[in-house]
This record gives structure tokens, C-alpha cells and sequence, in this order.
């Protein structure tokens, strides 16, 4: 048996008193394509702070291909192999797209940087400052941050939001491709349904900090408690 | 006739501005008049001034752009340490130095060079000055309040010397840095120290600083304050009425009583209308009188050729004759001491003790070699 | 969709500045001549200081433009240089040699490890912390005379030769110009290059989100005290030349209003290019000379062309002159 | 009467421009959809209308007035709300004084804290937290609750349906339409068809900085969507 | 001993006086303002030629409100066109009103040093703890307190104070909710000019005037701003108090060292929080 690509153990998380993420437990096999829902607030960017080392963790644990990283900082976390995207973009806005996404591919040229520039649609634009690129570009390219690194794991934070539907179904597909050919582990948080239940294998449920479901899509989607805290018409 | 060149790197800003412009005032007043006068042998004066800040380094600095363009008399500058800064230069820039307010005894001593020269009263003379009053001071507790420059640091010291010397003791020394806004600390210090007399050191904004706060704390009257270039004509004009009283070393006043000191007060008076000369215009005076004489006796306006022609010769000044003597290239001249009173319905220093110029300029350091 | 090949070239590669390196070239070599093109000794001895100006500015630029931090406290750097090499000379404690490389070496040790601390320390509160450091120096030099004499500052004598050099040539004005001239040369080009390395690009991308750095796996403590140490090394260098050329220390080196000037020196040449200061420094040293020796009423003079040329060149006269070329060239 | 114009507007950033020659005009009570691709324009039609962008050619008309100069606050005080793209929460701020903020301009009219809490009542919850330590979807509540506490006459909403879940999307899509009817008009930005097809009634399609197609919202095909905003 | 407390407590209040000021704009426009030393210098020089003509009383009004009209204009003339510049660039311009001030007034008044004298009321001493305390002295500390805790309030509770807070994190989204931010920003400007001004009448009659007379506090103001948390008013007022009182028992503990107290304390304060005493994370 494969140890998993990721794994949580009782993740917990507390902003002065106010449990935002409250013992969760979770673990992602090699290759899966995982989505993370819940309302707002439910604590699923927290979730992603604490795998990734933004937010200090207070109990719990993570393991990355069955090794504890929880100790590591951000920095290590991602040489480890653990990528990730943000909510809020979080971009280098001073330097060209090229530059940055250079940087993250930790290359003088870019080899296989070009693939996620071309990938992403940004190739036209690599030459520009990211202060000066739309918002919805600069959320492609805080995406290709992540990718270009190559990760192992890879954790999304709402990538399709501002992007036109096309365009979240493109991305969509290359993530699925990503998965398969690279065997990258995908964790996304999303609140496009046609997304989420467009590619991932499996869902996480979040709600109120606490694990509110897991199961396939369609289990998800016809789940009464998931319904009325969270889909809505969508399902 | 090749004009005589003077280049003045004096402090034109800063807790000296006051002093800065007191020396300019007196240098362009003396060179008005020789040029008034025909020039010095037909040679025209002229000056340049630049601003130093009283910063040593960058009084170094000013005093070799002067030099580098002409002005190779140098003068006046106003805090020992930019004399003793420019010092070592003189020689490679082919100039000379002539002090007017720095008292520092080094200047004479350790740090002599043979283009450096001094016309007024050394930290030593002001010591001697002071000691025979001090002897007649009942106080025998004293406290020192100085600047925290090498003047300031020489004055304590010697201060301390001569006070043990007669038996008193300095129970506290305060050095404060330049420009210090709030002495209240010190004042106070001063207060819980029990000394019944205070002995300062400060000139400048620093001096009317302390002296107002002083004042208001009480401390004027609680005890005795005396002090080196603390109450001068301008620090008097300055804080007014809490003035009265203070004693004080004089290194030249106005109101002396001699016919060349009456003709110059006269001279300018009408110059500048409703103001007296004051002790620092008046040392400064007497370094161009010097000057003069020395130019003319060298036959040259060439530094090197004054510098040559200065030592060793007697000067006709407002202080009467006084000779640069040779050890030590230091003006040999007299001191006085006094007290801030009314005087031709004017608060100012009046001077109340004369010391003689063999007594009030201590021998020469043997620590000078240039007269070798 | 594009071809790799293609956007490899033009993606990537910066365009190409050849009339910019020409231009440098010609400079450099135009300011090699000046010394035997007749200068006065006055002049060359200001180009000196103004080129020492230059040098203490360039690195406060440098970390600006490379960290996003403004230094307050560069004087401490520069003043430094002159101390480690003055007052062991002075006081016999050292062979002359060893304080020389200790002068060059102790600016940039001491700011790399202050860097470690206080560059992660952000915005203005960084500024304050490095005036904080600066002043907390400039009060020990002031306040223990037996260093070298407190406020009143110190004559370094130096012996005769040192590494075989003949120490005359570095107060001479016209030969100490030449020296300065190539040291600042060197050092610009050195810094440029630094800009142009992966390690300068990865510099940047923290000055602009040293989060998003972290998270593309990126230690960025190290980085930042590096550019801060490289920035003082030149400060300290430039301490040290002024050392040798003026033979005297004072703590006025290590003053707050000195690391102001050369703020300011920084900031009107503009910081965005790596030349940039030390332009600004050389044309702000001359104006000031200039605007002295007219009128007394220098302070105001200066004080409004400042205003007036940061109103219309914000980015400075590097920016001005960057504008001009591109007009002319579109 | 017309709430805003716009009559042939060219906006730039800097030197750079972005709007060319823009029309568009809202009127009282209508509910006007804005759609396009990333980057064609549609923050930027927003921007010129706060001052953000510049406006070079054309007249803008706020409220019956034409702007001549721009200001940051004109709009709003022309009853013209913003929800602003990427939120612009004030950090310094509690949420409940990010929300007294947008009563700066004071209007009289139905929205207060009280009725923006019971809207939202996680807000309330956390009224007295830093704005920006709100969870993403959070946050875009508190900026859809700041512009409706100003009693606006227009409503700018630029993609607010990014990062919210689908349940309140819904709720939203119910309130904007309850907002129209009681006479607040809207300007509705999103890429979201279903939410436009929900709440608007007319529609303008941008690219490159240009309206390229504009009608009721029942011509609005899903031909022309592929076509012109790739749907 | 509590004469020595006492003078700590009347430096610290002046220096809280400018400090104010530069919270103030600093809190607004994160400009660091170098010329407001010489706001304050300015505010001294302005009464004192008020005080020469109508008394002192008449001075302080006449330095408040000169100097809040002069800080309305330095708004309108330089903060404002420069908003959107580096603050660098601000900053550069601020060093040259500095240089243009203090010419100004050196070609006014001169470079001699000038004093103000005491209002009768306040002059003379009041006996606390068997010492002479000057009743003046008193009266500048009461006045540091007084402007402090209406600043205070007046910012926590207010509608403008809402405004201030909020332009001062994001002028421009401020802007959009329909602030007036020009005006907000003129006002606070103005206030902030004048307290520096109303500082420097207070000041006079204890500190002779000089042209630079706004270096040294302008620094050590600077300290009171980052200590106390930038553009915070309850931590300047704190770090106004603390400072002051450090580096007067400075001065009686360990004279040589006391003027590198303020510096020591920055530093440490500013390691253990980054953000000053009472600095809260954006
Ligand atoms: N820095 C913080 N301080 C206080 N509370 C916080 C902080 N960050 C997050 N929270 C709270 O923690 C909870 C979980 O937030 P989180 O950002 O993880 O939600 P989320 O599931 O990502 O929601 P969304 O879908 O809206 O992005 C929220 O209620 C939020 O208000
Ligand atoms: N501050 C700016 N400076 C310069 N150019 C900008 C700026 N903001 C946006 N742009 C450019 O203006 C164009 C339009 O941007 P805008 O933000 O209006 O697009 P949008 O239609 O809102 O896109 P999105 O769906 O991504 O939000 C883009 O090409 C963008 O690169
Ligand atoms: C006039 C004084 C302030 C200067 C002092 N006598 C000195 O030698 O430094
Ligand atoms: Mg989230
Ligand atoms: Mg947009």
C-alpha cells in the first residue's frame, strides 16, 4: 500500500480564542485530485495556511509523503515539494511576469517554465510588469507560480475565481492533466461546482472548522447536510 | 599690487552661528578700513568666508578649499578642535592659521606648528586670571558645567587644578554636547551636588540656554556662577536681566581704557550704528591688526612670507603692545576678569580686575618644538 | 500558440542596453583624463570628496533599489571605514596593513550580521532602527575621548608606505583622483552585475513580496542581509578612502546628517539605476559648492531646487535622463 | 433620468490606455450586466468612474451632472456604490467601521448596520475583528454591506459573486433583484452567466476596451456568448 | 529625585508636543516629515514676534495659528501632488522646506540668540519637596497632558477620527466611500503644523532660539513616533513620557552615556515589536 501524498492529523487552528479549524483530519493519495469545499469561512484557507506553514499550527500534525514536515517552514515546506496559490493574489508585482516565473522554476532560462506560460495564456504578456497585468492574468500567474515549480503537492485557493467560465474549464483540464501525467497531488479549494465536480476524484467537506463530509462527487452532491449548508441550487 | 588674500572658515551655523558672525563682522570691519585706508602697502584685502558648523572635519575641509583657491590666510575659526584639525595642513597647503577665539592650550603645545598662530587668551592665561579670584571666594564647593569639546574638557581641567590648589573642592563636573536644548537635568544635578559655586564653560546658544534655565530654577541665586566666554556682550544682550551679577573671565571689552581701544570703539560705532564692539569682535580686531603689521613688515602677501615675518615681533593692538612670541607663536598679552553690570545705562561685562600680559600668558609649553 | 523558441527570446531576454554600456565607456575614459586635461588642484580635490560622496551614496542607493529599504544610518558605515583604520594607527595597535583590510572588511561583517536582525524589519521602522544603530555608535565616538578625542575628531598619521604603496598618492589630489575615480568605477559595475545575477533578481523579487518568496522556496533573511552588507562594504570603503585623503576621523563621519545627504544625493540621482546615486551625488556636491561660495543664502537655494527638481523628476536625474533617451529613440 | 453616462469614453492608465471610445448609460431602476474576458476593460470602465483610471476624450455623467474632473469620491457621492474587485477592505479598520465608512456619504434611505447585519449575520458575529482577518467570502460580504450602507442609487458590483459559496450566491442573486425593485439600479460585472442571467436586464459586451454588443438580456445568445465572451 | 521625575515629565511633554505633528502626517500620508523641526522652530520665531508686540498669550495663538495656515499649504503644495509618489521622493522635498525655513528665519531675525520671556503668570516657583520648582515648568506639562487625551478621544470617537484612521490605511479606497480626502488630509495637516507651532511658543521661554533649534528634538520626536507605534497617539504620549524621564535620570545616573538612552530604547523596543509599543498587524 502507497503511503499517502498528504496527510493531516487532527489540524487545528485558533485566531485569539475563535476556532477556525478544529481538529481535521485528511489524507490525499498520490495523483488524486482533491476538492475542498464549505461556506465561507468554514476554514479551508485556513486549512491551506496550516499545510503549507503560513499559519503556525497549534496540534496536529502534516505529513508529506509520509514524512512530518510540520516543523519545516514555508520555505522548506515548498522544497519539499508543496506548492501553493493563494486566495488573494499574491503575486511579485515589481518584477515581469517572465522574471518571476523564472525565479520560481529556479532557472536562468525557462525551460519548463514556457510550458506553464503557454498553458496558463500568458506567454503574451511575459514581458510585462504584473502591476500592470488585469486582475484575472495576475490570478493565472500566481497559479504558474505554483506550478512552475514542479510540486509533488499542489494546493489552489479558489484559482478559477475571476477567471470567464472557458477559462476555468481550461484550467480545470490542465490540472486533471497534471495529475495524471505528473502524478501531481491536487488540493482545491474552489466555489465553481462546475469545477470542482468537473475534476476532482474526491471532496472534502468543511464546515465550521470541523470535517463536514468526504466522499466521490456524487456522493457530495447528494448529501442533504452539504445542500443546505453550502450548494444550494447548484447541486 | 597682488591683493591680500584672507579666507575665513568660521562657524556661520549651528550653536556658534552667534560667534561666527561676530568674527566675520569684525574681520570685514578691519578690512573695510584698510582698504578705506589705501590697502595694506597698496595691497588690496580681501575675504572669503565659509561655513564650518564648528565641525572640525568640516572646517578642515572649508579651510583647504580657501587655501586652494588663494586665500591662504587663514583665520578664525571658532572651536579649538577645527584649529587643531586644520593644523596639520597648513604646511602642505602653503597657508597659515591665525586664532582668535580658540583657547584650547594644546594649539600652543602638543599640537604647535610653526603656521599656526594665536592672538587670544589660551585656556592657561584664563586659568591664571581666575585662580586670584577664586582665592578671594568664600565657596568652597564648586561644580563645573562645560562643553564637552576640548576647550570645554581643558577648562575643567585646569579649573580643577586651580581650585585644589586653593583648597576648594569640585565636587561635580557636567559635560554636555553642543546644542544641548534642556540643561534642567544638569541644573538640577548641580542643585543636589551642594557646590555653592558653579564655573561654565559654555558659549554660544549653549550658554543662553543654560544661563535662562538656570535662572528659572533658581540656581542664579542660589549660588555663585562664573565662567569662561558664558557671559560675553552677546549672551548678556541675549538673556537680559538674569545676567546681572555673573563674573566672569573678560578677554577684551569695549569700554577699556586705552587711546587705540577708544579710536576703534569710535570707528565702529559710526560703522555699526548703536552697537559696541564685543569681546569676541574685538579679539578677532586684533588678529587683523596683527596681520597688518606682519604683511607689512614682510613686505609680501605671501603666506609663507607673513608666516616668517609674524613671530618674534611686537604689535601695536587695542590690547596695547604685545609681542608673538617665538617658543610658541602665541600673542603675549594681558587678561582680564568682571562682572556683568549696568554700565552707561547698558547691562554688559564690565571689567573689575586687570591681570598684567607677563602673568595672564603662562610660559611657553615645552611641549612646542617650532622655535628650534 | 507560440513556439518555445521564440518565446525564449522574447520573453526572457532583458533587451539589449549596448548604447548604455557605450556611453559608460566613454565616461569613464573621458574621466580619466581630466588630470591631465588641466584640472586644478581645487578641482580635483573636490572631485574627491565629491567621488567619496559618491561612493557612500552609491551604496545607499544600491539598497534601496536592490532591498526597498531607506538606511538612515549609512554615515555609521562610512565612519566605520575611517575608524577601524584610524584609531589603531593612531594608538599603535595594529600593524598599519592589518588595519587597513580590518577598515574593509568590518563595515560589511557588522552590517551582515546586524542585517540577519533588523532587515526583517519593515518600511520605516527600519529606516528608524538603522539611525537607532548609527547614533548609538556616533554617541560612543563622541562620548569616549581616548578613542580619538570626541567631538574634536582625530589627525591620522600614516606611514610612508603601505603594501608597498606609497601613501603620498592617496593624498595627492590628482593621483587619489584617479584611485577614486577606478574604485567607483569597479564598484558600480560590480553592483551592476550583482543586479544582473539570478541572486540579484531573486534580491528584488523579495523587496517586492518577500511572502510569495517564501512560499516559492526561497530563504530570504540571507538575501536581504547580503545586499545590506554589500551596501556598507561600499560605504565602509568610501570611509576609508576619505580617511587616507583627509587624514582625520571625527564622529562627525558616523552622523545622522551625513547619512542624509547621501539619502538625499541617492534619491535625486534616482535609485532605480545602479548609477543613479553617484550621478546625483557628483552633480549635488558641485551645485552645493557652487551655490556657497555665490551667496550666503545657500541653504534656501538648495532648498528649493530640491523641491523644485523632485516635484518635476521624482524619479530622479537617472529617470530624467532614462525618459529623455527613450524619447529619443522612439 | 440617467444615473451615469458614459459618451464615448477613452480611459488610460498613466499613458497607457484601455477604454476606447465607451458608451453606456444607466437609468433609474435598470439592471445592466457587463461581461468580457479577462482583462478587456470591464474593472477599468469602474476605475474611470472613481478616479482610478483617467478619462482622456468623452463625457462622463453622474447623476444628472457631468464630471468634468473626476475625484476619488465622486461617485459615491453622486449615490453611485461600488463593490469593488479584489474587496479593498481597510485593515486598520474593525468590520463594523469598515461598514460606517461607507456611510461617509451619509444618504438617507432603508440600509443601516442593523439591516446589513441581518443580511449577513456573520458580520455581526464579528463586528469588532480586523476587517481584512475575514475569511475571502467574507470579506466580499463586507464589501457589498459597506456599499449598500450609503443608500446608493446605482450599484457597481465587480465580479461579487468571486469566492462566495453557492448558497449565497443565490441569496445575493434574491437580493440584488429586491434591491432593483425598490428603485436601486445596477451595474452587475461577472463571468458568471447564470448569476447575470438571474439579475440583469440589458447587457453590454466588451473587448479591447470597446462595447462591442449590447441589448436586452433575451438577445443575449449563447452563440454571441461563445463567440464574444467564450462561455 | 521628583524635581528630576518632573523635568523628565517636561521634556517628555514638549517632545510629545512636535511628536503629535508627525504622528499625525506620518499616520496620514506614512511621509516622514523632516521639516517639521522646523515647524517648530518657526512656531517659536512667530511668537516671539508676537509676544514682542501683544504679549505672550498672544504669541501662542498668533504661533498655532501661523503655523496651522502654513500646513495647510504644505498639504495643498507638496503632500498632496506627491501622494502617489515614493515617500522617499516626499521626504526629499520636506529636507529642502527644512533648508528654506531655517534660512528664512537666519535672514529675519539673525543668527543671534533670542529669548522669550516668561508670561507673569507662570513665572516664578512653586516649593515641591523643599526644592524650587519652576511654576512654568508645571504649566508646559499640563498642556502636553491636556492636548494629548483631546487628540486622543477626538481620533477614537469621531466621525473625521474614523475618516483619519481609514485614510491613513488606504487613502484611495477612503476616497471611493466618498471621503473628501483632500480636506481630511488639509485638516489633519494643519493640525498638525500647528501643534508643532503651538510646541515652539511653549518652548520659548524655556530654550533660547536659534535657528537650529529643530534638529535635535525633530530626532528624538522621530523615536517618540516609532516607539509609540506609528501614527499611534496613546503609545507617542507613552513613549513621549518614557523617553523623556530615561534620558533625564540618564543624565544623573550615567552622564556620558545618556544621550544614546533614546537610541538603545528604539532599538529594542523596535526588535521586541516591530510595529512600536502599541503597533497592531495590518
Ligand atoms: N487572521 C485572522 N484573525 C481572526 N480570524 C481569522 C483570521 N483569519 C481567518 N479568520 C477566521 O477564520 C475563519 C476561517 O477562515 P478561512 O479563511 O479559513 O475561511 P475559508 O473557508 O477559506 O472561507 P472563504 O471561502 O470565504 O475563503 C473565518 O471565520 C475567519 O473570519
Ligand atoms: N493599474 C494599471 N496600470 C496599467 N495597466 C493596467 C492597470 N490595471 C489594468 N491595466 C490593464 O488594463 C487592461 C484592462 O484591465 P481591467 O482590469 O479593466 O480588465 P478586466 O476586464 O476587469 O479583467 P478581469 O476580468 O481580469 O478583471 C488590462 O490589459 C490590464 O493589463
Ligand atoms: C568661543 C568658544 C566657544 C570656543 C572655545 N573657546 C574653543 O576654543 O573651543
Ligand atoms: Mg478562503
Ligand atoms: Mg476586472
Amino acid at each position: 500500500m502507497t503511503l499517502p501524498a498528504i496527510e493531516g492529523r487532527a489540524l487545528s487552528r485558533t485566531y485569539g480564542g475563535f476556532r477556525a479549524l478544529d481538529g481535521v483530519d485528511l489524507k490525499v493519495a498520490r495523483g488524486e485530485v482533491r476538492g475542498i469545499i464549505g461556506p465561507n469561512g468554514a476554514g479551508k484557507s485556513t486549512l491551506m495556511d496550516v499545510l503549507t506553514g503560513r499559519a503556525a499550527t497549534r496540534g496536529g500534525t502534516v505529513l508529506l509523503g509520509g514524512r512530518d514536515i510540520s516543523a519545516l517552514a514555508p520555505r522548506a515546506r515548498q522544497r519539499a515539494g508543496l506548492a501553493r496559490s493563494f486566495q488573494k493574489t499574491n503575486v511579485f508585482l515589481d518584477l515581469t511576469v517572465g522574471e518571476q516565473i523564472r525565479l520560481a522554476g529556479r532557472c536562468a532560462t525557462l525551460d519548463n517554465g514556457e510550458e506553464v506560460l503557454v498553458a496558463l495564456g500568458l506567454a503574451e504578456i511575459a514581458h510585462r510588469p504584473a502591476a500592470d497585468i488585469s486582475y484575472g492574468d495576475r490570478r493565472r500567474l500566481d497559479l504558474a507560480l505554483a506550478l512552475v515549480g514542479r510540486p509533488q503537492v499542489l494546493l489552489l485557493d479558489e484559482p478559477a475565481a475571476g477567471l470567464t467560465v472557458e477559462e476555468s474549464l481550461a484550467m480545470a483540464d490542465l490540472l486533471k492533466d497534471l495529475a495524471r501525467r505528473w502524478h501531481v497531488t491536487v488540493l482545491l479549494v474552489e466555489h465553481d461546482m462546475e469545477v470542482v465536480f468537473g475534476i476532482c476524484d474526491r471532496i472534502t467537506v468543511l464546515h465550521l472548522g470541523r470535517l463536514l463530509a468526504e466522499g466521490t462527487p456524487a456522493e457530495i452532491r447528494s448529501d442533504p447536510r452539504v445542500i443546505s449548508a453550502y450548494l444550494g441550487t447548484a447541486a | 599690487q597682488e591683493p591680500l588674500r584672507i579666507g575665513v572658515p568660521t562657524a556661520l551655523t549651528g550653536t556658534y552661528a552667534d560667534l561666527g558672525s561676530q568674527v566675520k563682522r569684525a574681520i570685514a570691519f578691519a578690512a573695510a578700513e584698510a582698504n578705506a585706508a589705501g590697502g595694506i602697502d597698496g595691497h588690496k584685502v580681501e575675504v572669503e568666508y565659509l561655513d564650518t558648523e564648528a565641525k572640525p572635519d568640516l572646517a578642515r575641509r572649508q579651510a583647504e578649499k580657501l587655501a586652494l583657491q588663494g586665500n591662504k590666510v587663514l583665520i578664525g575659526a571658532i572651536a579649538s578642535g577645527e584649529a587643531l584639525a586644520i593644523a596639520p595642513l597648513l604646511a602642505r597647503w602653503d597657508a597659515l592659521y591665525i586664532a582668535t577665539t580658540n583657547k584650547s592650550d594644546k594649539i600652543t603645545a602638543e599640537a604647535c606648528v610653526p603656521r599656526m598662530f594665536r592672538v587670544n587668551r589660551p585656556d592657561s592665561s584664563d586659568a591664571a586670571t581666575m585662580a586670584p579670584w577664586l582665592k578671594g571666594r568664600s565657596e568652597e564647593t564648586w561644580a563645573v558645567m562645560a562643553a564637552d569639546i576640548a576647550w570645554g574638557r581643558d577648562v575643567a581641567a585646569s579649573f580643577g587644578k586651580a581650585a585644589t590648589a586653593q583648597g576648594k573642592k569640585v565636587v561635580l563636573e557636567n559635560f554636555s554636547a553642543l546644542g544641548t536644548n534642556d540643561f534642567a537635568t544638569y541644573i538640577q544635578k548641580i542643585k543636589d551636588s551642594g557646590a555653592k559655586g558653579v564655573w561654565v564653560a559654555l558659549a554660544g546658544r549653549d550658554a543662553v540656554n543654560f544661563a535662562m534655565q538656570a535662572k528659572q530654577a533658581g540656581l542664579l541665586d542660589s549660588a555663585t556662577v562664573a565662567g569662561v566666554s558664558f557671559v560675553t556682550d552677546n549672551t548678556v544682550a541675549s538673556i537680559g536681566d538674569a545676567a546681572k551679577g555673573v563674573a566672569g573671565i573678560i578677554n577684551y571689552s569695549s569700554t577699556l581704557d586705552n587711546p587705540a581701544n577708544k579710536a576703534f570703539v569710535a570707528a565702529w560705532e559710526k560703522a555699526y550704528p548703536g552697537t559696541t564692539p564685543t569681546n569676541f569682535e574685538g579679539e578677532t580686531y586684533i588678529a587683523m591688526q596683527v596681520l597688518f603689521q606682519a604683511v607689512k613688515a614682510a613686505g609680501s602677501v605671501k603666506a609663507a612670507d607673513i608666516a616668517k615675518a609674524l613671530p618674534g615681533r611686537t604689535y601695536a593692538t587695542i590690547l596695547g603692545d604685545q609681542q608673538m612670541r617665538r617658543e610658541d607663536n602665541q600673542l603675549v598679552g594681558p587678561n582680564f576678569f568682571g562682572v556683568v553690570e549696568v554700565f552707561d545705562g547698558k547691562l554688559r561685562p564690565v571689567v573689575k580686575m586687570s591681570v598684567p600680559a607677563e602673568t595672564a600668558t603662562v610660559a611657553p609649553s615645552p611641549a612646542c618644538k617650532i622655535a628650534g | 500558440m507560440t513556439s518555445p523558441a521564440t518565446l525564449t527570446a522574447t520573453a526572457l531576454a532583458r533587451p539589449a542596453r549596448a548604447p548604455g554600456s557605450v556611453l559608460a565607456l566613454i565616461v569613464l575614459g573621458a574621466g580619466c583624463l581630466l588630470p591631465f586635461a588641466g584640472a586644478s588642484p581645487l578641482l580635483l580635490s573636490l572631485l574627491v570628496q565629491a567621488i567619496i560622496g559618491a561612493m557612500l551614496a552609491t551604496g545607499v542607493g544600491f539598497l534601496v533599489r536592490q532591498n526597498g529599504m531607506v538606511s538612515f544610518g549609512h554615515a555609521l558605515f562610512f565612519g566605520l571605514g575611517g575608524y577601524v583604520l584610524g584609531v589603531p594607527l593612531a594608538h599603535g595597535l595594529l600593524p598599519p596593513e592589518v588595519a587597513v583590510l580590518l577598515a574593509l572588511v568590518v563595515p560589511a561583517l557588522l552590517a551582515f550580521l546586524l542585517g540577519l536582525v533588523i532587515t526583517r524589519i519593515p518600511g520605516v521602522a527600519f529606516s528608524m532602527l538603522s539611525l537607532a544603530c548609527a547614533q548609538t555608535f556616533y554617541e560612543v565616538v563622541l562620548k569616549v575621548r581616548t578613542l580619538a578625542n570626541g567631538d574634536d575628531g582625530m589627525s591620522v598619521t600614516f606611514p610612508a608606505r603601505l603594501f608597498g604603496l606609497d601613501v603620498g598618492l592617496l593624498q595627492d589630489p590628482r593621483s587619489m583622483y584617479l584611485i577614486c575615480w577606478a574604485l567607483l568605477a569597479a564598484v558600480l559595475v560590480g553592483l551592476w552585475l550583482f543586479t544582473r545575477s539570478p541572486y540579484g533578481l531573486l534580491t528584488l523579487a523579495i523587496r517586492s513580496n518577500e511572502e510569495r518568496a517564501r512560499f516559492i522556496g526561497y530563504e530570504t533573511v540571507v538575501p536581504r542581509a547580503a545586499v545590506y552588507a554589500l551596501s556598507a562594504g561600499v560605504a565602509g570603503l568610501a570611509g576609508v578612502l576619505a580617511t587616507f585623503y583627509n587624514g582625520f576621523i571625527s564622529p562627525d563621519m558616523m552622523h545622522w546628517t551625513l547619512s542624509g545627504s547621501a539619502l538625499v544625493m541617492a534619491v535625486i540621482g534616482g535609485t532605480r539605476a545602479v548609477w543613479g546615486p553617484a550621478l546625483g551625488a557628483v552633480v549635488f556636491f558641485f551645485f552645493k559648492e557652487i551655490v556657497g561660495d555665490a551667496t550666503e543664502h545657500w541653504p534656501a537655494v538648495i532648498g528649493i531646487t530640491l523641491i523644485v527638481v523632485t516635484l518635476c523628476a521624482p524619479a530622479g536625474l537617472s529617470g530624467l535622463l532614462a525618459r529623455l533617451f527613450a524619447r529619443r529613440a522612439a | 433620468m440617467t444615473l451615469l453616462s458614459f459618451d464615448a469614453v477613452d480611459a488610460f492608465y498613466g499613458r497607457a490606455q484601455v477604454l476606447r471610445g465607451v458608451s453606456l448609460a444607466i437609468g433609474k431602476g435598470e439592471r445592466v450586466g457587463l461581461l468580457g474576458r479577462n482583462g478587456v476593460g470591464k474593472t477599468t470602465v469602474v476605475n474611470a468612474l472613481q478616479g482610478i483610471a483617467q478619462v482622456g476624450r468623452g463625457a462622463v455623467v453622474m447623476a444628472g451632472q457631468p464630471a468634468p474632473r473626476i475625484r476619488h469620491y465622486s461617485a459615491a457621492r453622486a449615490g453611485i456604490s461600488v463593490v469593488p474587485q479584489g474587496r479593498r477592505i481597510i485593515p486598520a479598520l474593525s468590520v463594523r467601521e469598515n461598514l460606517l465608512l461607507g456611510a461617509a456619504v451619509a444618504r438617507p434611505g432603508p440600509w443601516t448596520l442593523a439591516r446589513v447585519f441581518e443580511l449577513f449575520p456573520v458580520l455581526k458575529e464579528r463586528q469588532h475583528t480586523p476587517g481584512t482577518a475575514l475569511s475571502g467570502g467574507q470579506q466580499q460580504m463586507l464589501a457589498i454591506g459597506r456599499a449598500l450602507m450609503a443608500n446608493p442609487d446605482l450599484l457597481v458590483l465587480d465580479e461579487p459573486s468571486e469566492g462566495l459559496a453557492p448558497v449565497i450566491v443565490d441569496e445575493l442573486a434574491e437580493v440584488f433583484v429586491r434591491l432593483a425593485d425598490e428603485g436601486t439600479s445596477l451595474l452587475l460585472i461577472e463571468q458568471h452567466i447564470s448569476l447575470i442571467r438571474r439579475v440583469v436586464e440589458k447587457y453590454h459586451i466588451m473587448s479591447k476596451g470597446m462595447i462591442v454588443d449590447s441589448g436586452p438580456l433575451a438577445q443575449l445568445t449563447t452563440e454571441k456568448l461563445k463567440q464574444l465572451v467564450a462561455v | 529625585m521628583i524635581i528630576h521625575i518632573l523635568n523628565g515629565f517636561v521634556y517628555g511633554g514638549l517632545l510629545y508636543l512636535v511628536a503629535i505633528g508627525l504622528v499625525l502626517i506620518f499616520g496620514l500620508r506614512q511621509v516622514v516629515n523632516f521639516a517639521h523641526g522646523s515647524l517648530f522652530m518657526l512656531g517659536a520665531y512667530v511668537g516671539y514676534a508676537a509676544t514682542a508686540i501683544a504679549g505672550f498669550w498672544a504669541g501662542v495663538v498668533a504661533a498655532t495659528l501661523v503655523l496651522a495656515i502654513l500646513g495647510l499649504l504644505l498639504d495643498r503644495a507638496v503632500f498632496r501632488p506627491l501622494q502617489d509618489q515614493d515617500p522617499i521622493v516626499t521626504l526629499l522635498v520636506t529636507f529642502g522646506l527644512l533648508l528654506v525655513i531655517e534660512d528664512l528665519v537666519r535672514t529675519i531675525w539673525g543668527k543671534d540668540t533670542l529669548t522669550i520671556a516668561m508670561p507673569d503668570l507662570l513665572s516664578g516657583t512653586l516649593r515641591i519637596a523643599g526644592e524650587d520648582f519652576p511654576v512654568y515648568r508645571l504649566f508646559v506639562i499640563l498642556v502636553a497632558a491636556g492636548m494629548g487625551a483631546g487628540l486622543t478621544l477626538w481620533l477614537k470617537r469621531s466621525r473625521i477620527g474614523l475618516y483619519v484612521r481609514a485614510f491613513a490605511s488606504d487613502p484611495l479606497t477612503t476616497g471611493t466611500q466618498g471621503v473628501d480626502t483632500e480636506r481630511v488630509s488639509a485638516a489633519v495637516v494643519a493640525l498638525g503644523a500647528g501643534f508643532a507651532g503651538l510646541a515652539g511658543i511653549i518652548a520659548g521661554p524655556l530654550l533660547a532660539l536659534s535657528p537650529a533649534m529643530g534638529g535635535s528634538i525633530l530626532i528624538e520626536s522621530f523615536i517618540v513616533v516609532v516607539v509609540g507605534g506609528f501614527g499611534s497617539f496613546s503609545g507617542a504620549f507613552v513613549a513621549a513620557l518614557v523617553i523623556g524621564q530615561l534620558q533625564n535620570l540618564g543624565i544623573v545616573f550615567i552622564p556620558s552615556f545618556a544621550t544614546m538612552i533614546p537610541f538603545l530604547l528604539m532599538m529594542l523596543i523596535l526588535l521586541w515589536r516591530p510595529l512600536g509599543l502599541t503597533g497592531r498587524a495590518a
